[in-house]
C-alpha cells in the first residue's frame, strides 16, 4: 500500500527490543573520542559488546554474522541507538564500506577470512584512498603494487586515511600495471597495518586528535590472496564501494535528529537573550533533520521495492552535510561568548557542541566534495554536459 | 512503513500529466496572459470527463472514493502544468472537508455535484480571503473564524482583485448580511480547520510540480544555449546552481509525502508536519524560481518565453493558505517550545 | 585628512541647493512607467526639466552641458534626488555610458555634435550590444557593417537593448572587417533608431511592459562619421563603456537606502504577525544598504585622490544586485498572502514592492551576470588561473 | 569627506605587518598550540619597542597623541597576524577609555606605564566577562553594569577558561569582597559603554584581518594545488567561493572604517554604526572561514596546517564583546522601530 507510514507489528516489536538492550547496556559514562588511543580500545570494547548482542551489522546476512535485517529495521535500530545515547561506531568502515564489498567481490575464502572477525569487531578497518596528490581526483593516485612471485611488494603514501591511527587493517587501491594512467591498471588490495613496511602516522585534526592518518608503503609484502577481485579491476571495485559510502548508510538520520533536539534544547535555555532570527534556524534545523529522516525512508522503501542507488547519493551527501554544518553554526551562534570555550572550561556549558561544529566543517569535505557531487547530480541526474 | 507509490497512482498522474500537456500547454498560458483566454469552460470541462473532481468524493457521491495519498501527486501535476483552474481547491480541499460534515444541511446534495465538476465552488477562508475562482462559479464555501457559509454563487458580491499570476482569477467575497451560515462555533472551526489544513499540503504539493517543471525548463535551456563556444550547462556555476535545485525539491518532495498522513488532523505534530510541508515546498520552488532565471538571463525575463508562467504560479502558491509568516511562526512556535515529543522515534507519530 | 566624514560647508550648500531646486521641480504625481510610450515620453520631459536647471548630468565637464561636480557631490545630489522620489533617469545611458565614452574616445565634431543634445534630454540613448547568440559571449557577435564609400552597411539583429524600444539613436559594435573573429575587426558605431533599414520591436518583460527591444539592421546606411575611434577598436572602447556601466554609477546607493528605508516601514506595519526571523532580514537589508553607500563614498575618494576604478567595479555589482534582490525577497514574504497581488487590485498594499522584486530579479543577470563577475573578481584580483 | 587612509598610517600597518610576520610567524602560533609557548614575553617586549601600546595616549603620559582612525588599520593587522597578546584590548580600548577618565584617582598615575607596555593590563566587562590575558597581567579594569574597579593584579584571583584558540588566554576574575570600586553609577556607565564601544570596533577590525588573511592563503592554495589536471583554482565553483568571501570583506571594511566616527558615541545611530561593523566583520571572517576550509579540503582540517590558527581566531571574535544575539538584536531594535532617522541624507549623522 502506497503512503503506509505505520510500522508494523513486527518492526514495533523490533524497535522495543532494540531499547531495552540498548538501556541495558550502553555505558552510562560517555567513552572517551575514538581519535585517542584509550578511547580507541573503549570503543572496539563496545563493537564487542554489540557483537556479543549480535547487533554490530545487522543489515548483514545471517551467514556473516549479521541478521538479514531489512531498511526499515535498520533505520529503526538507528534511531533507538542514536536514543540511547550509544557511542560512535569505530568499525564504520568495516560494517558500510568494505562489508558490502567484499560480499560483492570476494571469493569464499577472502569471506570467510574477513567478514566474521569483522563483524565481532575483532579487527577493524581503515580506508586507504587518497594520496598527496590525489584527493578529488582519486584517479590520479601513484601508490604501487609490483607482482613478486604469489606477493604484492607495496610502495607509495596514503593519506587523509580516517581510523588509521589506531585500526588493524586497511584496504586501498594501487597500481597493479606499471607505466599505467588514471583508472586503468589499479588493484584493490587488503594490507594489514602492523606489518613489515608498513608506517602509520597519526594527522591531528584542527580539533587536536589524530582523527585520520597517513600510510607510508615501503616495501611491504602482502600475499597476493589480498587482492579483492581481478587485477587490474581495482577502480571498479572501489567505485562501488564509494558508491556504498555514499548510499544509505553513511550517515543515519537519527544521528541528526537527536542532534535538532539537543538544539531546541538549547535555543529554550538561552532564548531570552538570543537574536528571535535564531529561532527560525532552530526550527529550520529540526526540519531539516526531519526531511532527511523521511527522505532515507523514502529510499529505503524504493530500495526494498526493488530500486537500486545511484546519483541519490549525492543528493544525501550534500543535504546531510549542509544541514549538519548549519545546525552547529546556529548552536555557536547561540552559545555566543562561551562558543569557543573548549573542554575543561569550567564556564563551557557543553563541550560536544565544539567538537560536533568541528567535525560538521569536514561534511562538505569528505566522501567527495560537495563541489564533486553537484557536479555528479548535474551530469547523471539532469543530464547537463560534462565540461 | 512503506513511502512508494503504487502503479495505478503513477498511471493516474500520468493521464493527468497528459491531459495538461493538451489542456495547459505554454501557448494556451501565454493566451490567458494575454487575455485571449476562451478556454476557461472547455478546460473545466476536460477535468470533469476525467473524473478529477470526484477522486476523493465517496463512491456514492459519484466519486472514485480514493484517498489523498491517491491525490497527491495529482496536486503536483496540476502545479507542474500551472493549471489555471482550482481543481485542487475544489476536489481534493473543499470537497472532503464538507464531505466530513455531509449531515450539515444542503451539503449532502451538493457533494455529487462538486464530484462531477457540475458545481464549482469558490473558496475563501480567514486565512486566505482572496478565493482563486473558477469560471463562472455556482457556489461560495467561507471559512470564517467562527462561522462558514455555504452559499449560491447568486448571493455573494465579488471584487476582483488581479494576481501577477494571471492563471489565477482572485475574487473577494462581499457576503449579504441577510445569508445565513452552514454552521457555527465548533463545527466550523472544525470545518475551518479541515479546509486550511488540505489546503497547506495540496498547495505545498502544486509548490514540488512548479518548482520541477522550471527545473526542467532551466536543464533544457542549459543544454541548449552555447556561450564561449559550449553549452552553458558545462559550466560548473550552472550546473551547480541547477543541482541545488535538485536537492531541495529532492527533500521537499518527502516531506510533502509524508504530509499526507497528517492531513485533516490538529495535534501539533501534524500541525508541525503540515507547515514543514507547506514552507520546505515553497522553499524549494522560489530556488528553482531564482536559479531558472539566473540560467535563462535575459532570456527567462522575457513575456514571450515560458518561464514567467511557472515563476508567477511559484510566487503566488507562497503566499496561498498561510504565508512564509503564518507557517513559519506556527512551526516555530510548536517545535521551540516542545509542544510535542522531538527525537528520533517520532518522525511518524501521528495525533488526533 | 584621513577618514574625515565631515562634510565640508560648500557640500552642505549644495545638498541644500539640490533639495530646494528638487522640491520645487519633482512632479508630485508619480510618472508613468518609463517602458510604456506615454510613461516615455514624461520621462523625456522630466529630463528636459532637468537640464532646465541643470541637473542633467552634473559631473559632466561644463563644457558638455555638465557641472563638473566631484564624485561626492554626485552622491550628495543622488541622495537627495531618491530622497524628494524623484523619477527614474531615462538617460542613464547616455549620462554615464556613452557620454564617458564619446568624451574618451569621440571627435571633437561627434563631442559638439551629441553630447550636447545628450545633456539636454533631447535625444535618448539605447544600447546595443548583445545578440541572440551573444550575451554573456560578447565577442560572439555577428552584426556587420560593411563599408561603402562614406557609409557603413549594417545588417544584423541586437536584443535585449533597454530603453530602445522608444529612444532615438542606440551604441553598438558591429564586425566591421569580414570573417574577422571574436574580438577583433569590431568597430563601435552610434546609429538613429528612426532610420530606413533600422527596425526596432519591443520585447515584453515579465512585468509585462516592452523594458527592452530587438533592433534589425536591414542594410541601414549611416556614415563612417558615425564611427566612435578607429576602425577595429571596437572592442576596447565597448569594454571602456561597460567599465562604465559596472563603475560607480550604474546604481546609486541611495535607491538602495530608499528602498531599504520603506522596508522598515513595511516591517512596523506588518510585524504583528510576522516571522520575527523576518525582522533580521529587514535589519540585514538596511546594513547592505548602508554598507553600499560607504563603501561607494569609499571608492569615489579613491578615485578622487587619484585612483581608477577596475575590477571592484565587479565587486559593486555583485554586492548590489545582491542586496536588491534580498531586500525585495524580503518585502514579498512581509507581504506575505498580498504578495501576489498586481496593480488595480484593492488589497494590493503597494505595487511598487512587487515591481521592485520583478526588476531586482534582473539584477544579477544584466550588466554581466554576476557569474561572469565573479569570474572575474577571481582572476584579476585574486589572481587565480583561468580555466 | 574623504575615506582614504594616510601614507603615514599605510607605513605604520606596514611596519607592523613586519613585526608580526616576524613575531607570529606560523611556527611560532604552532608552538604556542603545541603548549611549546616560551615567546610571549618577547613578543610583549617587541610590541612595546615599537611604541604601539602609546598609539592613541597622550603625549604627555609618553604616547603617541594620534587618533582612532591612527590605530584601526593596527587592529586589522593584529586579526591577520592571529596576535596571541592583547595588545588592542590595552592600547586601543582601555587606555583611551580610562584616558577620558584621567581624574579619577590612580588612573592617571598608570596611564604612561599602559603607554609603554610596563603596566599589563586584563580587561573584563559585564558583556565580555572573560579577559584576554596579557602574559603576566599587572592590572585588571572590570567593568560591571554599575561599578568599575582598577586593581592590582595581585587582588585578582583568575579561574582559567581555556578557549579553542590557543592565542587567548582567558580568565574569569575573581574579585575579593574588599576591592574598592574606581567608580560607580553614571561615571562607570559612561567608562563601561566607552570600553564596549571600543571593543565592538576594534574586534570588528581584526576579524576583517583574520577573514584577509584566510583569503589569502586560500587563494594561494588554490594556485598551487592541482586535481584532474589543473589547479583547482581554475574551477569556477572555486572561484567563485573566493570570489563572494572578497566581496563580503571589501564591504565590512567600508563599514568598520566608517564606523570609527561613531567610537565612544552612544547615540542610536552610533550604536547601530558600532554593531553594524561588528556584524559585518563577523559575517565575512565567518565566510572566509567556511570557503577557506572548503577549498583546502582534507588539508584544511589538518592540525599541521596553518589555516586553523586564523579559523580559531575567527570563531572566537565572532563571540567576543558582544556576540551575533546582542549586537543584532540592539541594531534590530534601532533600525526596526527608527530610533534614528534613516534614509540616504543620514549616512554619516552622528550622534553624541
Amino acid at each position: 500500500m502506497a503512503l503506509d507510514f505505520n510500522f508494523t507489528p513486527a518492526q514495533q516489536r523490533f524497535r522495543a527490543e532494540v531499547r531495552a538492550w540498548m538501556q541495558a547496556h550502553v555505558p552510562a559514562r560517555a567513552l572517551k573520542t575514538l581519535e585517542s588511543e584509550e578511547g580507541f580500545a573503549q570503543h572496539r570494547e563496545w563493537e564487542r559488546t554489540l557483537a556479543s548482542g549480535n547487533w554490530g551489522m545487522i543489515t548483514w546476512p545471517q551467514q556473516y554474522g549479521g541478521r538479514g535485517a531489512s531498511l526499515i529495521d535498520w533505520l529503526i535500530f538507528e534511531e533507538e541507538y542514536y536514543r540511547a545515547n550509544a557511542p560512535l561506531r569505530v568499525n564504520q568502515n568495516g560494517i558500510f564500506l568494505l562489508g558490502p564489498t567484499l560480499m560483492e567481490f570476494g571469493t569464499p575464502e577472502q569471506k570467510a577470512r574477513f567478514l566474521p572477525r569483522m563483524a565481532a569487531g575483532e579487527e577493524i578497518w581503515a580506508q586507504g584512498w587518497s594520496e598527496p596528490q590525489s584527493g578529488s581526483d582519486l584517479a590520479a593516485l601513484r601508490a604501487t603494487a609490483v607482482r613478486d612471485g604469489d606477493h604484492y611488494v607495496l610502495k607509495g603514501h596514503k593519506i587523509w586515511s580516517s581510523r588509521a591511527a589506531f585500526a588493524d587493517w586497511c584496504f586501498g587501491i594501487f597500481r597493479t600495471e606499471p607505466g599505467s594512467e588514471r583508472h586503468k591498471g589499479l588493484s584493490f588490495i587488503l594490507v594489514p597495518l602492523r606489518h613489515p613496511g608498513v608506517r602509520v602516522r597519526g594527522i591531528r585534526q584542527i580539533h587536536g586528535e589524530p582523527g585520520f592518518a597517513e600510510i607510508f608503503f615501503e616495501d611491504a609484502r602482502v600475499p597476493v590472496a589480498n587482492r579483492l577481485g581481478d587485477a587490474g579491476a581495482g577502480w571498479q571495485i572501489a567505485m562501488a564501494t564509494a558508491g556504498f559510502e555514499r548510499g544509505l548508510m553513511l550517515r543515519s538520520p537519527a544521528r541528526f535528529q537527536v542532534a535538532a533536539q539537543k538544539l531546541v534544547q538549547l535555543w529554550r535555555r538561552q532564548a531570552a537573550g538570543a537574536d528571535p532570527a535564531l529561532g527560525a534556524r532552530v526550527a529550520q534545523a529540526w526540519m531539516d533533520a526531519e526531511a532527511y529522516a523521511l527522505n532515507t525512508y523514502r529510499t529505503a522503501s524504493r530500495l526494498m521495492a526493488g530500486g537500486s542507488i545511484g546519483v541519490e547519493a549525492s543528493l544525501n551527501k550534500i543535504f546531510w552535510s549542509e544541514l549538519d554544518l548549519e545546525l552547529h553554526r546556529t548552536a555557536m551562534s547561540l552559545l555566543g561568548d562561551r562558543a569557543e570555550l573548549a573542554a575543561g572550561s569550567p564556564e563551557c556549558l557543553d563541550p560536544s557542541w565544539l567538537e560536533g561544529f568541528m567535525f560538521s566543517l569536514a561534511g562538505p569535505i569528505y566522501a567527495g566534495t560537495n563541489e564533486i557531487q553537484r557536479n555528479l547530480i548535474a551530469e547523471r541526474l539532469l543530464g547537463l554536459p560534462r565540461a | 512503513m512503506d513511502f512508494t507509490f503504487t502503479e495505478e497512482q503513477q498511471l493516474m498522474a500520468g493521464a493527468f500529466r497528459e491531459l495538461t500537456a493538451d489542456i495547459c500547454a505554454p501557448e494556451q498560458l501565454r493566451a490567458l496572459y494575454d487575455g485571449r483566454d476562451t478556454q476557461a469552460e472547455a478546460r473545466w470541462a476536460r477535468l470533469a470527463e476525467l473524473g478529477l473532481f470526484g477522486v476523493l468524493a465517496a463512491e456514492g457521491d459519484g466519486g472514485l472514493g480514493l484517498a489523498d495519498a491517491d491525490f497527491i501527486l495529482l496536486a503536483e501535476e496540476a502545479g507542474h502544468a500551472a493549471l489555471p483552474e482550482p481543481l485542487v481547491e475544489q476536489a481534493a480541499v473543499a470537497l472532503p472537508a464538507l464531505g466530513a460534515h455531509a449531515g450539515l444541511p444542503s451539503v449532502k446534495a451538493l457533494l455529487p455535484q462538486l464530484a462531477s465538476g457540475e458545481a464549482r465552488l469558490a473558496l475563501a477562508h480567514s486565512r486566505n480571503p482572496l478565493a482563486n475562482l473558477p469560471p463562472a462559479p455556482t457556489h461560495w464555501l467561507l471559512c470564517e473564524s467562527d462561522a462558514a457559509y455555504l452559499i449560491e454563487a447568486a448571493g455573494v458580491d465579488v471584487i476582483v482583485e488581479p494576481s501577477i499570476d494571471a492563471g489565477r482569477r482572485l475574487g473577494r467575497p462581499v457576503v449579504r448580511a441577510s445569508a445565513a451560515p452552514l454552521c457555527r462555533g465548533a463545527v466550523a472551526r472544525a470545518l475551518g480547520e479541515n479546509v486550511l489544513s488540505r489546503a497547506a499540503l495540496y498547495v505545498a504539493a502544486q509548490s514540488l510540480g512548479v518548482g520541477a517543471r522550471m527545473l526542467a525548463i532551466s536543464v533544457a535551456y542549459a543544454k541548449e544555449r552555447e556561450q564561449f563556444g559550449k553549452p552553458i550547462g558545462a559550466y560548473q556555476a550552472i550546473k551547480h546552481h541547477l543541482a541545488s535545485v535538485a536537492v531541495k525539491l529532492e527533500f521537499a518532495r518527502a516531506v510533502v509525502y509524508a504530509a499526507v498522513a497528517h492531513v485533516g488532523r490538529t495535534g501539533a505534530r501534524s500541525l508541525a508536519a503540515l507547515s514543514h510541508a507547506k514552507l520546505a515546498a515553497a522553499d524549494a520552488a522560489d530556488l528553482a524560481a531564482r536559479m531558472a532565471i539566473q540560467v535563462h538571463g535575459a532570456m527567462g525575463y522575457s513575456w514571450e518565453v515560458d518561464l514567467h508562467f511557472y515563476m508567477k504560479r511559484a510566487w503566488a502558491l507562497a503566499g496561498a493558505w498561510g504565508d512564509h509568516s503564518f507557517h513559519s511562526r506556527r512551526l516555530q512556535g510548536l517545535v521551540c517550545e516542545e509542544a510535542f515529543a522531538l527525537g528520533p522515534d517520532q518522525t511518524f507519530e501521528r495525533t488526533a
